[in-house]
């Protein structure tokens, strides 16, 4: 008894010992990737720095959207066992408005001349430089290339031939085969934000005429998609492509790794995207590299950030994961079986948009998502509906300001 | 003070369990319930300034230059000024909002109604099965150890990885459909099982049951072999068919395991969280549980502690009229 | 005989079909951690094993991983520290209230069984605010306090059971013969509870280690298994997510065959009446 | 060694209820007191308040010299046999007489000595390495008596040590223990419901009846000269035969009058009863007295009664005998003549007649 006693006393220092444990020499970064962009991350880019600087890296996968709470939690409690982040560039004000992240405006010559313009430019707030460019993203539109041979489908290039598809197919295989990410969270409102540009709309308005368009085509589309829509978020729509119980929709570049390469599927293809009324739009997404305020080592923190953006790594990033570069002198060679994936991202960039960098995002995310279930999936009137959400929208915003 | 003399002993064996339950479950449900009632957007604000002003106290402490403190300075004033805004606006207070919210926001309603559902169809479905595999298995039967065994084999598996067992089976294109394809009961078009409503509820069922089919089973089996030999051979030579025996010997005499199986059961059922949460996601089937979750994810702390206070309640009612009805029969059978 | 056995054949189809059903997604969990994706990932699945056979590649992934041995060991740590803990805070107050009169110890039981109704979600929020205030948050001896939230009630009920077992007048002999309360507790109440405690021991150490919500509101970075199983299914696709639940799968499914014997209904009921 | 005193000693329970009402009893230095009476009757409880095992409510009480109300049992420095023995489940039968010892501290060959000594006087030697559960029921309360003896206390206690043997083990037990005490010559406090039990071992008896003590005395003081009706219907079987009359004077000859029966009381009982003239009184008289007509033909104080019921013993047989509405019970001669349903006389033996207040109970002829 007595030393059960003992013991357990023993586990608690110990675990309490575990809690207090701190980094130290060892760099702690987090980011949200998929398992084999970890493995290249372990195995190609973090040893060269960790032999350099003679440190190691401890990585912690956060998921995109725990990330905000989790920096929240460590910074509030002054106990910050991350030091570098590769953030979703989606809700970046947050972090700035809640002084999470370090202001970086006196480490602005980490970015070399070679690092795109465009892509540095929103990262600055009131002036303020708040993030690095990490890795600019974009969905590309995955398809089956079985089904989408060119001889009785044809991959469709504006919302008219989308809608054509969509019906055909779902005549043809009693179910529709076309899917968009209806998970009614970040995922949807991402693809609604291209809808909506696409059609010249403002997402943060809601009620505009190209908001209107974009709903009422997704309502009339919705009818044809395929029922795992409601499931389809950026993970499980490399599944339904794998599996084949859908042959079209858009997502992002990680599904080609896995639907490729994990999941050994070679009859899946990639392009841009299609036309609406406005023209082609898709939304930058991807990561940027924050350092948290009260890293416990900066220094380390920003000699890897500038080691991330560095030549060798963007063009190591680019041939092993097929990651565009933020970097004109990045011209890495994309192993074969990416070469039109790659193809397909480059130019959904080039009709990349940003997000607003606005406060009340979690806001837009919430009110757009209401306004999907309720016009697209339910049915119910898009003006109407429009209306009543945007003015919730709109209170909601200007009360976060 | 006698009492405390002859009994410091026990006292001091007790009060560290209470202390502990009092500190770590009753005042977490009490703070939940206050939060409840500050509106959601008072919350989330108040929040933010609260820590930021710390944040900014923080680096004042810290800061360098004396150039970069006055900035902080001049910051921190701003920020106190909100607060102190915050403090007068019309969310300020003890309000309904959250609750107003959540009654009308029909996914809550349907949370609702899942839950109820759920816990109903799941109890009396477990309940049905658990007792007829026990029956089976207290009866002279070659090899009943064996399928003893293999009906225990869930008891200790992780919710979680039943979850995640069960996704494979109920996907579109998972192992079910695929069953159901080969007997030829299913078309080209397959069930879409997360799909919400009833479909979704029996997949959740399932899972469940699938679960804590064990635990139920093995409860019964206690209670079968607590019976006495003696009770059984009786009613055989009053020459009762099986049946009737059954509802008429067997069922009475197990009422009390029964009860202990169903009240159990029932609170678990209420609180079931990480099933539906991975089965069918919070968008199409949601329950209090999940909804309360997703709210707290969305950092909606007010609405979430809304919403979990509601689930509460629906337990305490549940377990109080459950203890009435108990001291009642208690005062009948005494 | 055969007329017997014509009898009971029903019963036997029932107790077969049942199995099958325990079984079968079972085997889907271990058949998808060691199949090929050809197998898989097709539109009509094979019920048994693919023609493409055996691979062990993504066991291979989750161990070349890296992710997997933290989060074992911290599974492990908390799930043993709760199990301690557990029993060292419940055994004492069970056996006073063991040994209580009526009223009382009614009373006790009653609260001891509402404290264990309380949703987690209500509770998970407040105490995740507590503990970051507290500097618990994502520490093993955060999730640990948290565990113990969930199960001393649990096995406060089990052990009450246990001490009621022990006659009094074994306790009385002994404070006749000399011994004080404490030696008697150690000499005579603890050795004849250990079989209780030990059970209980180990249902506490199995709620701990599949335990998920709390883990889940309560860590940042540093996952338990259920957790890593959890990122694993939100994330890396179905093979790994399959071996990660295989691997927590297998100590548990041990444990329980072990403890089958051992559980009596009081346990599972955890003392209500 | 130790007399044991208790003062006044009331015990009244949480609810209210009052179990042991006011007792006095003086328990001499190396005397075997049995505490007897019917079940409810407290004789339990005051002998579990000797042990500490039930605090005492009022009134104090002493072993040896010592006031011991507040002290635990531990420190009372007594050993208990209980009525299901209490034997430690997981010990062996050497550890659990040893376990008291070893509280003590006592050196180990000390420890060791005594056990074999104890287990070697109770016949236990070849079984101290077994756990309980290994042994008989008789073996058991051995070892329950050996963890006592071995402690050497000033006191032993035994609460119904008995009553879990069958009738056979029973009647040898008792022998052994009352061997003991005679060898031991400690103060013993034992406990029984059973009369029997009580008459053949104690020295002296403590009869109690709803928490109150009906008579201190030695078996054959309670026998010949109970203090009251109950004890005069306790004590014996077949019970005393009580019989409702009036104490009739006729001609300096006082006699009991009772239905058809007028029975003259011997002169030194008559001068007792005297008070009682012209009242009612009860006439106590047990079976062995009642005897047949035919012994002495020209004996006075014959009933006439018919006999209902001839309970045949071998040695002798006992006869229920209908009197004038009221049954009595006579022990006789196993050759008596008497038929079932005759009427018959019968000769009461007035020199052995008790005499009881009606209303007090009390015995008023001695």
């Amino acid at each position: 008894m007595h030393h059960t006693v003992y013991t357990i006393w023993v586990l608690l220092l110990f675990s309490l010992g575990m809690a207090r444990f701190s980094s130290g020499e060892t760099l702690s970064i987090s980011a949200s990737l998929g398992e084999n962009e970890w493995k290249v991350m372990r195995e190609k880019v973090f040893p060269p720095f960790e032999t350099r600087e003679n440190c190691r890296i401890r990585a912690v996968n956060i998921e995109a959207g725990d990330t905000l709470k989790k920096i929240e939690v460590m910074h509030r409690a002054n106990r910050m066992s991350i030091d570098l982040l590769l953030l979703d560039n989606m809700n970046l004000a947050p972090y700035v408005e809640k002084r999470l992240v370090l202001d970086l405006t006196t480490y602005q010559a980490l970015i070399d001349p070679e690092v795109y313009e465009f892509l540095v430019k929103p990262l600055t707030f009131n002036g303020r430089l708040m993030f690095f460019p990490g890795r600019p993203n974009v969905q590309i539109t995955y398809y089956n290339t079985d089904v989408f041979n060119g001889s009785n489908y044809t991959i469709p290039e504006t919302w008219d031939e989308l809608l054509e598809v969509a019906k055909r197919l779902k005549a043809a295989y009693k179910v529709g085969k076309v899917a968009m990410h209806g998970t009614l969270d970040s995922n949807t409102t991402t693809q609604v934000f291209e809808f909506i540009s696409a059609a010249g709309g403002e997402i943060t308005t809601l009620n505009d005429a190209g908001s209107i368009k974009a709903f009422t085509f997704l309502q009339e589309l919705y009818t044809y998609l395929s029922p795992e829509t409601k499931k389809a978020n950026w993970n499980t729509t490399n599944k339904f492509l794998s599996e084949e119980t859908i042959f079209l929709a858009r997502n992002w570049p990680i599904g080609m790794q896995v639907i490729v390469q994990q999941n050994q599927k070679t009859n899946i293809q990639a392009y841009a995207t299609w036309a609406g009324p406005a023209g082609r739009a898709t939304m930058i997404g991807g990561d940027v590299i924050a350092i948290t305020k009260r890293s416990p080592n900066k220094d380390l923190a920003l000699k890897f950030a500038g080691y991330l953006m560095s030549r060798e790594i963007q063009t190591l990033l680019v041939t092993e994961l097929g990651w565009p570069p933020i970097r004109s002198d990045a011209l890495g060679r994309v192993p074969e079986w990416q070469q039109g994936f790659f193809k397909a991202i480059m130019e959904a960039l080039r009709y990349g948009q940003y997000r607003p960098a606005i406060m009340g995002w979690s806001a837009v995310d919430k009110y757009v998502n209401l306004a999907f279930k309720d016009i697209v999936m339910d049915g119910r009137d898009v003006k109407a509906t429009l209306e009543t959400y945007a003015r919730d929208l709109q209170e909601e915003l200007a009360w976060l300001k | 003070m006698r009492f405390v003399k002859t009994y410091w002993l026990e006292i001091l064996m007790v009060i560290p369990l209470f202390a502990y339950i009092i500190g770590f479950t009753l005042l977490p449900i009490l703070t939940n319930i206050k939060e409840s009632f500050v509106d959601q957007r008072f919350g989330r604000r108040y929040d933010i300034l609260v820590s930021k002003i710390a944040d900014i106290k923080y680096d004042i402490t810290h800061a360098q230059e004396s150039e970069e403190q006055r900035a902080y300075e001049k910051e921190l004033a701003e920020t106190t000024l909100a607060l102190e805004r915050l403090q007068h606006s019309p969310y300020a207070g003890v309000s309904l909002s959250n609750y107003r919210k959540l009654f009308t926001d029909r996914s809550f309603v349907k949370a609702i109604f899942n839950t109820l559902a759920i816990t109903l169809l799941g109890l009396s479905l477990q309940l049905v099965i658990a007792m007829s595999i026990a029956l089976l298995l207290t009866r002279p039967l070659q090899g009943k150890g064996f399928f003893r065994t293999i009906v225990l084999t869930p008891l200790g598996i992780p919710t979680i990885v039943s979850a995640t067992i069960m996704t494979y089976i109920f996907d579109t294109s998972g192992y079910l459909n695929e069953i159901l394809y080969r007997l030829g009961l299913l078309g080209e078009v397959p069930i879409d099982w997360a799909q919400g409503g009833w479909l979704s509820i029996c997949m959740v069922v399932f899972a469940d049951t699938w679960k804590v089919l064990p635990l139920m089973v093995l409860l019964f089996i206690a209670g079968l072999e607590a019976i006495p030999q003696s009770v059984h051979e009786a009613s055989q030579i009053d020459g009762s068919p099986p049946l009737y025996k059954f509802f008429t010997v067997t069922l009475p005499l197990m009422k009390p395991y029964i009860t202990i199986a169903l009240i159990l059961r029932a609170i678990d059922a209420f609180r079931i969280f990480e099933l539906p949460l991975i089965l069918a996601g919070t968008a199409t089937t949601p329950l209090i549980s999940t909804f309360t979750y997703s709210e707290y994810a969305r950092q909606n702390y007010n609405l979430s502690a809304a919403s979990g206070t509601i689930l509460t309640g629906i337990i305490l009612i549940f377990v109080f009229t459950y203890l009435y009805i108990v001291e009642r029969e208690r005062e009948i059978n005494a | 005989m055969p007329k017997k056995l014509l009898k009971s054949l029903p019963f036997y189809l029932y107790l077969a079909v049942v199995s099958v059903i325990i079984l079968y997604p079972i085997f889907l969990m271990v058949k998808i951690s060691a199949s090929h994706p050809a197998d898989i990932m097709k539109p009509h699945k094979n019920l048994l094993w693919g023609p493409a056979g055996i691979t062990l590649e993504h066991w291979y992934n989750v161990f070349t991983s890296g992710l997997l041995l933290p989060s074992l060991f911290k599974s492990l740590l908390v799930a043993t520290m709760v199990m301690l803990l557990a029993i060292l805070i419940a055994a004492p107050a069970a056996y006073v209230i063991a040994r209580l009169g009526s009223p009382f110890k009614y009373l006790f039981i009653i609260s001891l069984f509402i404290s264990r109704t309380f949703p987690e979600v209500a509770i998970a929020l407040p105490v995740s605010v507590v503990f970051l205030h507290w500097n618990l948050l994502d520490t093993s001896f955060g999730l640990i306090l948290a565990h113990l939230i969930k199960v001393l009630p649990y096995v406060g009920w089990i052990l009450i059971g246990t001490f009621e077992a022990i006659p009094l007048s074994l306790e009385q002999a002994s404070s006749v013969d000399g011994a004080s309360k404490i030696r008697t507790l150690r000499k005579v109440i603890f050795p004849l509870s250990l079989p209780g405690i030990a059970v209980a021991a180990m249902l506490v150490w199995l709620e701990s280690w599949n335990e998920f919500t709390y883990a889940l509101y309560l860590t940042v970075s540093e996952n338990t298994l259920p957790l890593q199983t959890y990122y694993y299914l939100n994330r890396g696709g179905i093979f790994n997510s399959a071996a990660y639940a295989t691997i927590i799968t297998l100590p548990v499914i041990v444990l329980t065959f072990i403890l089958q014997r051992y559980i009596t209904s009081g346990m599972l009921a955890g003392g209500v009446k | 060694m130790a007399q044991v005193t208790l003062q006044k000693v009331r015990k009244v329970y949480a609810s209210g209820y009052e179990a042991v009402k006011s007792i006095d009893l003086d328990i001499h230095d190396g005397e075997f007191m049995v505490l007897v009476g019917p079940s409810g009757c407290a004789k339990s409880t005051t002998l579990r308040m000797i042990a500490g095992l039930e605090d005492i409510t009022s009134g104090d009480l002493f072993i040896g010299e010592r006031k011991v109300n507040d002290l635990p049992p531990s420190k009372r420095n007594v050993a208990m046999v209980f009525q299901d023995y209490a034997l430690y489940p997981h010990m062996t039968v050497y550890e659990n007489m040893a376990y008291g010892l070893r509280i003590r501290k006592l050196s180990k060959d000390e420890i060791h000595q005594r056990v074999t000594n104890a287990a070697h006087i109770l016949g236990l030697a070849e079984h101290l390495a077994q756990k309980p559960k290994a042994l008989s029921g008789g073996q058991r309360q051995r070892v329950a008596v050996g963890r006592t003896l071995v402690r050497e206390p000033e006191v032993f206690l035994f609460d119904e040590p008995l009553s879990n043997l069958d009738a056979k083990l029973r009647v040898h037990m008792r022998a052994e223990i009352i061997k003991l005490q005679k060898t031991l010559a400690t103060t013993m406090v034992y406990v029984t419901h059973d009369q029997v039990e009580a008459m053949t071992m104690g020295d002296r008896i403590c009869v109690l009846d709803a928490g109150r003590i009906m008579q201190v005395d030695t078996p054959l003081a309670l026998y010949e000269r109970p203090a009251n009706r109950f004890v005069a219907t306790f004590v014996g079987s077949p019970a005393m035969n009580m019989l409702r009359g009036r104490l009739a004077k006729e001609n300096e000859t006082y006699c009991f009058v009772s239905g058809g029966m007028r029975l003259t009381l011997p002169v030194d009982k008559a001068d007792k009863v005297k008070p009682y003239t012209n009242k009612d009184i009860e006439l106590g008289i047990r079976p062995e007295h009642i005897l047949d007509r035919r012994m002495d033909t020209q004996a006075d104080n014959v009933v006439r009664g018919t006999v209902l019921l001839i309970e045949i013993m071998g040695n002798e047989i006992i006869v229920h005998v209908d009197v004038a509405g009221q049954t009595v019970i006579g022990r006789l001669d196993a050759h008596a003549p008497v038929t079932h349903g005759v009427e018959h006389d019968f000769v009461l033996d007035m020199r052995y007649s008790h005499f009881f207040d009606p209303e007090s109970g009390k015995n008023v002829s001695c």
